[in-house]
């Protein structure tokens, strides 16, 4: 009986299979040793526009912040200013009209040299575009050219913070005549785009006559891995250098590998649960505080979190100036009992008459949302207190935040600029974005004058007394600030991570 | 009338295959009862106040056979709460799913000409677009639960029971008996259920059963971004899409859920191939249909 | 017979079209649904109502609907898929350099189950309630049963960390290549970069083979299902009858006719992946369609979205009248 | 060496119930190159298995439980022996996806190691020997009309050039003149070609016109074998006296046509004792325990107690 066709087929696909895994496993291929020194960086950002005017989100701001550089910079691994393109900058008494005095002799990567002009121009250029970054230069009026190196911003209203606020991508300059920037970025930074495969991995090249000196690597990659799980099977096998965005969940073994090691540092990011004041019965004061006592934060940040972030006690992250550290005995603690008592005085005995809360998140956004989400859901309902949790896309989760269609809500606020003016204001003013219908009149009238005065002690006071009034009328669940860590081969050096999460591969080097 | 149905019966478990599928399923089913009855755990309750950590497995404490998931949770009986929310969504989703793409199918196999045209580029437009876009519009409409999730799943498969119906209407429509069935005066609708559905249910059940497969992976898909079962709902696609991120760590909340959810789809998809075999009119329980 | 071909694939092309343009509308007005727009999406919390307001002018998504649909189709008909708004530049571009990813990972995986799955299902039929016939079917079963989620990471893991292989992404990020044709199995050989063949190679399998065991499972199923089907007919005791060689029954005679089941679900599968597997995508770091039209949809960008859409709508159609006209070649009773 | 020896055959089916005998202990055969021997008796009698086990295509769940069938000596199930089926439904019968040049073309190709060429050439010849245009070649079997379709049936039977013909039921689905002119080509075929026919059908009258010798089946057994003027003069078994009677007879002028009451046994659950019993006019006590014997007569052979 001749051999039938299908085994033979069969056989083949045998062999070919066999083929396969036997190059893989024989020829166990040589990582490539390039001549030059090339650091590779893992991350979970897949950036989407290069163009500074136009950057509004971490995955991008992580590229074009070592391709460009803003006016103003950070003390290495502080939330303190201190100079970059601009050397130094002062203010009017009325901190409404800004000098800035820029450093001499910074070429563009295209040799076009820096001057006030171009600054004003770029400026110019970005509030024309109106990307979505666009809002923070609201505050300015008109800019001016004082003469070749020095460029004045004329402000609308008094706005104290606003070199904190110079450290925003948006700031960094242009060279006038570039076409197609969001693909083709020519900036002053540290380093040269030379290949981006979208979705894929961003190639930069050292610019050897950088302003600050050459960067010590020579090729810098940025490869994206959309999953955590992946990301860190790279790290474990030494393929990346450097990674941003591993997942809590990985932080205690890899802590364990030899061949790695981790630098973290407090963030500024702060993560809460809203409760919209404007619906029956969380406008009850009373509610709100029985509600902040019923939480286990413990168990959340050592289970749930694993100790990737720290216990968030008010309105102001602790690593920004004006945190009053008192605000750690005064804030809510896990007290159950207490919980019930004020539920109780509240007028729900034991939840009675409560309806069930809707408490709106996007896990998709942060996936351990979904876990702290549950965990808060158990605890309230041991006192009574049942809560539905409906989990969104992040489009859809701000429609319904943005028209305040939520009981309750879980989301993190980033700071465009780090001064404690840019949370109290936007979050708890009633002219700011007044997403839970908190309204204080104190608050308004404090945050405002806060703004305005230039005297650090006085700001300093006034914010303290704010953080008082504010975690006493407690409009939140003040849950947690996430830390930032990042994870890097042991043979690293040189890598400074930055509260404001400003990621800046220039010092960086392979020993 | 009884000694029929008796017979019936017995024929049909007399299958190989229908028995193994029936067999499985039932016990499962079983298991899933008692568990809901006698398991000493809540479906959604956190083990903190058993002071049993999360995303352990220690086969000393007799009640956490299968560990906990990362919320300290018993896996074991979240796995088997899952039985039952999951089955009924897959079968939600073939049926509806199922019976339009099959008079779908019907029709425009059938009928042919520019009706065939019209429903099959309809068909070619709800293919093209992506699921998930139509689960998250259907969230936005109806708010985001397991019922949406099931309806986006369903519209979306509805073209694979299309297409396949058409395709086997298509074959079948030349053969004798349609032919002499239209000359004797049938009218269409007559056709269509006499002669022409009894040919194509075998292969129509056996895909049926396979689409159960798909549409609770679907589900799971759903809930990967969230739109799918809510959290605590123990639901498998929710399970495993969460326990994904601590796979490393610990394998089981998410194998486990895996493992049952594959058993269950083989149990039906035993069932469906004994069915095709048994409504098959050449294999009915005669002499293998020679005289 | 060619003439109806021809006068056929005109016919086709033609409703194509408007098929075509039928997923365009529908996808336009399904991504305004979609809560939320692509400003929201980007501002994130800070999104004032004013910051919405004045980014959506400047996008021009305040104007209305039906006027937004003749602009997007008039640039449409000139070629130009118009700009993402995220990201500020092309879309045919993004999409372009997405195409090749994907279609060399599935037409990989489609290798490998088509292969597996027909063979192994004729095998199954041929030995019909047997041992081996039972262990194929639970394989079978097994394979599409498995969620891909788990499937993936499982594949990831074994590959990656319990053999030491190379695994994540399409190419060891150390190695530059220049791009000809975007496929990298084909741009590293040209390149003549062995190593980085090798490497690409060890690559593309994981993520391959998490797209092929349940396509390759469905398969096997439906291949032994029909070609049992097929066996019972009666002109396969004909071919038996004239004692022709095995082979020729099974290949020239019976799955021949088993074919016109196994094409209708491998194409409808087909154009299912083209849309690519967002998990595997994910899961394996591979720059596919898949992941574009998540992000896309998830970040509300409009343009992306409709690009991304029609492309895969053309791909679909395509691939779907490719399927109908293999299947006048096959069935000379459908040609008239 | 006989053209066909059948001894002591059983074959039996595996349904859900387990294994079922459809074919119990028949002895047949076939003495003369150029004889056709008649297989005859109602629908689920067994004849069709029968005739598909001389064939050597008995379906996978079926099985020779007993006794052999020789084909020139040859065992029928070896592939060395050539049997020629012609099958009832030509339509089911050929293949609906290639053309009727093809499927005679094969036979060709792997029996006479013909090109592809020569093959459809002759194709085309043994086309017209059936009486039908060399054209054909080409065309597809739904493009066929019945009788068409039952004429190439008959072309691949003799393109294999057997040793031995089966008919199962070959002109059931066709009209009476198609018919006709059918029997006739296959009668001629066998006679010129002295090539044996085994020819299964329910219809008596066919069988006075065609058949040399003629086996009654009943239930799964031979319960009448004679020459054919023997058996329509003078018919000795209970069961073909009935089927003899309930043929109308043109020239008498008959109200109401005579069946014989009941139905056929279904295999599984066939009678104790003559399987005819239950529908035997003259049965008596020992019909109801003893299975009757087979008692040679002249030329032939009758198994009922009557004769015992």
């Amino acid at each position: 009986m001749k051999f039938p066709r299908i085994y033979m087929i069969a056989l083949i696909i045998v062999v070919v299979a066999a083929v396969i895994v036997a190059t893989v496993f024989l020829t166990k291929p040589t990582t490539p040793q390039p001549v030059e020194k090339v650091f590779v960086v893992g991350t979970t950002y897949d950036p989407k526009t290069l163009d500074p005017a136009l950057v509004y989100d971490i995955a991008s701001a992580i590229v074009v912040q070592n391709i460009y550089d803003s006016l103003v910079g950070y003390k290495p691994g502080t939330t303190e200013l201190a100079p970059k393109l601009a050397e130094r900058w002062e203010s009017d008494e009325t901190a409404s009209v800004w000098t800035f005095y820029l450093r001499k002799g910074v070429k563009f990567h295209d040799g076009t040299e820096l001057t006030a002009d171009i600054v004003k121009y770029s400026i110019e250029r970005a509030k024309q575009l109106q990307g979505p970054p666009a809002f923070l230069l609201d505050v300015i009026e008109r800019v001016e050219v004082v003469d070749k190196y020095t460029v004045r911003f004329v402000l609308k209203y008094p706005f104290a913070p606003f070199p904190s606020l110079a450290t925003f991508v948006i700031f960094s300059p242009v060279p006038p005549n570039a076409t197609n920037l969001e693909e083709k970025p020519i900036g002053t930074g540290p380093f040269k785009l030379e290949l981006w495969k979208k979705g894929e991995q961003v190639v930069l090249v050292a610019n050897k006559d950088y302003w600050r000196g050459p960067p010590k690597v020579d090729k810098l990659i940025i490869k994206i891995y959309p999953d955590p799980t992946t990301l860190r099977v790279a790290l474990e096998k030494g393929e990346v250098d450097l990674a941003l965005g591993i997942q809590p969940q990985d932080i205690e073994d890899l802590l364990k590998n030899p061949n790695l090691k981790m630098v973290s540092k407090e963030g500024l990011v702060i993560e809460w649960l809203g409760m919209n004041q404007r619906r029956e019965p969380l406008n009850n004061t009373l509610l709100r505080k029985a509600i902040n006592y019923a939480i286990d934060y413990d168990y959340i940040l050592n289970v749930i979190l694993r100790g990737t972030a720290s216990r968030l006690y008010g309105p102001l992250p602790p690593a920004v100036f004006g945190y009053d550290p008192e605000v750690e005995q005064y804030g809510y603690k896990y007290n159950p009992e207490l919980a019930k008592k004020l539920l109780a005085e509240a007028g729900y005995p034991d939840g009675a008459g409560l309806r069930e809360f809707e408490l709106i998140i996007s896990s998709a956004e942060r996936a351990e949302r979904k876990d702290v989400a549950a965990v808060i859901q158990r605890n309230l309902k041991e006192i009574g207190i049942s809560v539905r949790i409906v989990d969104l896309d992040w489009p859809s989760f701000l429609d319904r935040l943005f028209n305040h269609d939520f009981d309750m809500y879980m989301v993190d606020w980033f700071p465009d600029y780090v001064d404690p003016d840019d949370w109290i204001v936007p979050l708890f003013a009633s002219y700011g974005l007044n997403l839970d219908g908190y309204y204080n009149p104190v608050v308004d009238e404090l945050a405002l004058k806060a703004r305005q005065i230039t005297d650090p002690k006085e700001r300093v006071k006034i914010y303290k007394q704010l953080q008082r009034i504010i975690v006493d009328d407690a409009p939140w669940v003040f849950l947690y600030v996430p830390k930032l860590y990042v994870f890097m081969q042991k043979n690293v050096e040189g890598f400074v991570l930055y509260p404001a999460y400003y990621i800046d591969f220039y010092p960086v080097v392979k020993v | 009338m009884s000694s029929v149905k008796s017979r019936f019966f017995r024929e049909l478990l007399g299958i190989k295959r229908i028995r193994y599928g029936v067999i499985i399923l039932i016990s499962l089913a079983i298991l899933s009862f008692f568990v809901i009855v006698f398991s000493p755990f809540e479906h959604d309750q956190i083990s903190y106040n058993v002071h049993l950590p999360p995303l352990s497995r220690s086969n000393t404490t007799w009640p956490y056979i299968l560990g906990t998931d990362n919320l300290g949770r018993d896996v074991f009986t979240r796995t088997f709460y899952a039985f039952i929310l999951d089955v009924s969504c897959g079968l939600a989703i073939i049926t509806l799913s199922g019976l339009i793409g099959l008079v779908i199918g019907l029709v425009s196999g059938y009928l042919g000409g520019l009706v065939d045209s019209v429903l099959m580029r309809i068909m070619d437009i709800v293919i093209s677009i992506p699921g998930f876009m139509l689960a998250i519009a259907i969230a936005a409409v109806l708010g985001s639960s397991i019922i949406n999730a099931v309806i986006a799943v369903a519209v979306v498969t509805i073209p694979v029971y299309a297409r396949l119906v058409r395709g086997m209407v298509l074959s079948v429509k030349e053969s004798l008996f349609v032919l002499a069935a239209r000359e004797a005066g049938l009218s269409g609708l007559r056709i269509i259920t006499k002669h022409i559905l009894p040919h194509i249910t075998p292969i129509f059940i056996t895909q049926a059963t396979m689409e159960l497969s798909n549409a609770i992976i679907y589900i799971a898909a759903l809930s990967f971004i969230g739109l799918g079962a809510q959290e605590p709902t123990p639901e498998w696609g929710l399970m495993i899409s969460t326990a994904r991120r601590y796979i490393r760590e610990a394998w089981w909340p998410a194998v486990f859920p895996g493992l049952l959810m594959f058993l269950t789809i083989l149990s039906f998809n035993l069932i469906g191939d004994g069915l095709r075999d048994y409504l098959d009119p050449k294999k009915r329980l005669s002499t293998g249909g020679v005289g | 017979m060619a003439k109806s071909i021809v006068q056929y694939v005109f016919y086709r092309t033609l409703q194509s079209l408007l098929s075509i343009l039928g997923a365009i509308i529908i996808v336009f007005i399904l991504s305004r649904v979609l809560p939320g727009n692509p400003a929201v999406a980007i501002l994130g919390p800070k999104a004032t109502p004013e910051n919405i307001e004045r980014v959506t002018r400047e996008w021009g998504l305040d104007k209305s609907y039906p006027e937004q649909f003749i602009l997007y189709i008039s640039r449409l008909l000139r070629g130009d898929l118009g700009d993402s708004y995220i990201m500020g530049y092309g879309v045919s571009k993004l999409i372009a350099e997405r195409i090749p990813a994907s279609f060399e990972l599935i037409i990989f995986a489609f290798i490998i189950s088509l292969a597996l799955g027909i063979t192994l299902g004729a095998l199954a039929a041929r030995r019909h309630d047997t041992k081996l016939d039972l262990t194929l079917t639970s394989l079978s079963v097994l394979g599409f049963s498995f969620p891909t989620l788990l499937l993936g990471v499982l594949l990831l893991i074994f590959f990656g960390v319990n053999l030491g292989l190379p695994v994540g992404g399409r190419l060891d990020p150390r190695y530059s290549v220049k791009t000809y044709t975007g496929f990298i199995l084909i741009d590293t050989l040209l390149s003549g970069n062995i190593n980085a063949f090798i490497d690409a190679l060890i690559r593309i399998i994981p993520p391959a083979l998490t797209l092929a065991i349940p396509l390759g499972g469905l398969l096997l199923r439906l291949s032994r299902n029909s070609i049992l089907e097929v066996m019972m007919q009666d002109f396969v005791k004909t071919a038996k009858m004239k004692k022709l060689p095995e082979k020729v029954v099974m290949y020239k005679h019976v799955i021949r006719n088993a074919l016109i089941p196994i094409i209708t679900i491998a194409g409808l599968y087909f154009a299912v992946l083209v849309t690519g597997d967002i998990i595997v995508e994910t899961i394996f770091a591979w720059p596919g369609l898949g992941r574009l039209v998540w992000e896309a949809v998830m970040l509300r960008d409009y343009m992306v979205i409709q690009g991304s859409v029609l492309v895969v709508s053309i791909i679909y159609i395509t691939v779907n009248a490719i399927v109908d006209i293999l299947y006048m070649y096959i069935d000379p009773r459908i040609r008239e | 060496m006989k053209p066909l020896e059948i001894r002591d055959l059983s074959i039996q089916y595996l349904t859900y119930r387990g294994w079922v005998e459809v074919v119990s202990y028949v002895n047949l055969d076939i003495s003369e190159k150029n004889e056709i021997l008649a297989l005859v008796g109602e629908s689920g009698c067994g004849k069709t298995t029968l005739g598909l086990a001389v064939a050597g295509l008995l379906p996978l769940n079926a099985r020779v439980a007993s006794g052999y069938i020789k084909i020139f000596g040859k065992n029928a199930s070896s592939n060395s022996v050539k049997v020629a089926v012609i099958f009832q439904d030509a339509l089911t019968s050929l293949n609906p996806l290639l053309t009727v040049g093809e499927q005679i073309a094969e036979i060709y190709i792997y029996h006479f190691a013909k090109s592809k060429k020569e093959a459809l050439k002759e194709a085309e010849k043994v086309l017209s020997e059936v009486g039908l245009p060399g054209s054909f070649i080409n065309k597809y079997p739904h493009e066929l009309s019945g009788g068409q379709r039952q004429r190439v049936l008959i072309a691949i039977a003799m393109a294999l050039k057997p040793e031995l013909i089966v008919a199962d039921e070959p002109t059931t689905a066709l009209d009476v003149t198609t018919q006709a002119k059918i029997l006739n080509m296959l009668k001629s075929i066998v006679k010129s070609q002295n090539i044996p026919l085994l020819y299964i059908t329910h219809d008596l009258a066919l069988v006075a016109h065609m058949a040399d010798k003629i086996a009654i089946m009943y239930a799964g057994q031979v319960v009448e074998y004679r020459d054919k003027q023997a058996l329509f003069r003078d018919p000795l078994h209970p069961y073909t006296r009935a089927l003899l009677s309930s043929l109308p007879r043109v020239d008498v002028e008959i109200s109401e046509l005579k069946t014989i009451r009941g139905e056929p046994p279904l295999p599984g659950n066939f009678p104790r004792g003559c399987r005819f019993n239950p529908r035997c006019p003259l049965a008596f006590s020992k019909c109801f325990t003893e299975e009757p014997s087979i008692r040679a007569i002249n030329s032939g052979f009758v198994r009922c107690h009557l004769y015992a």
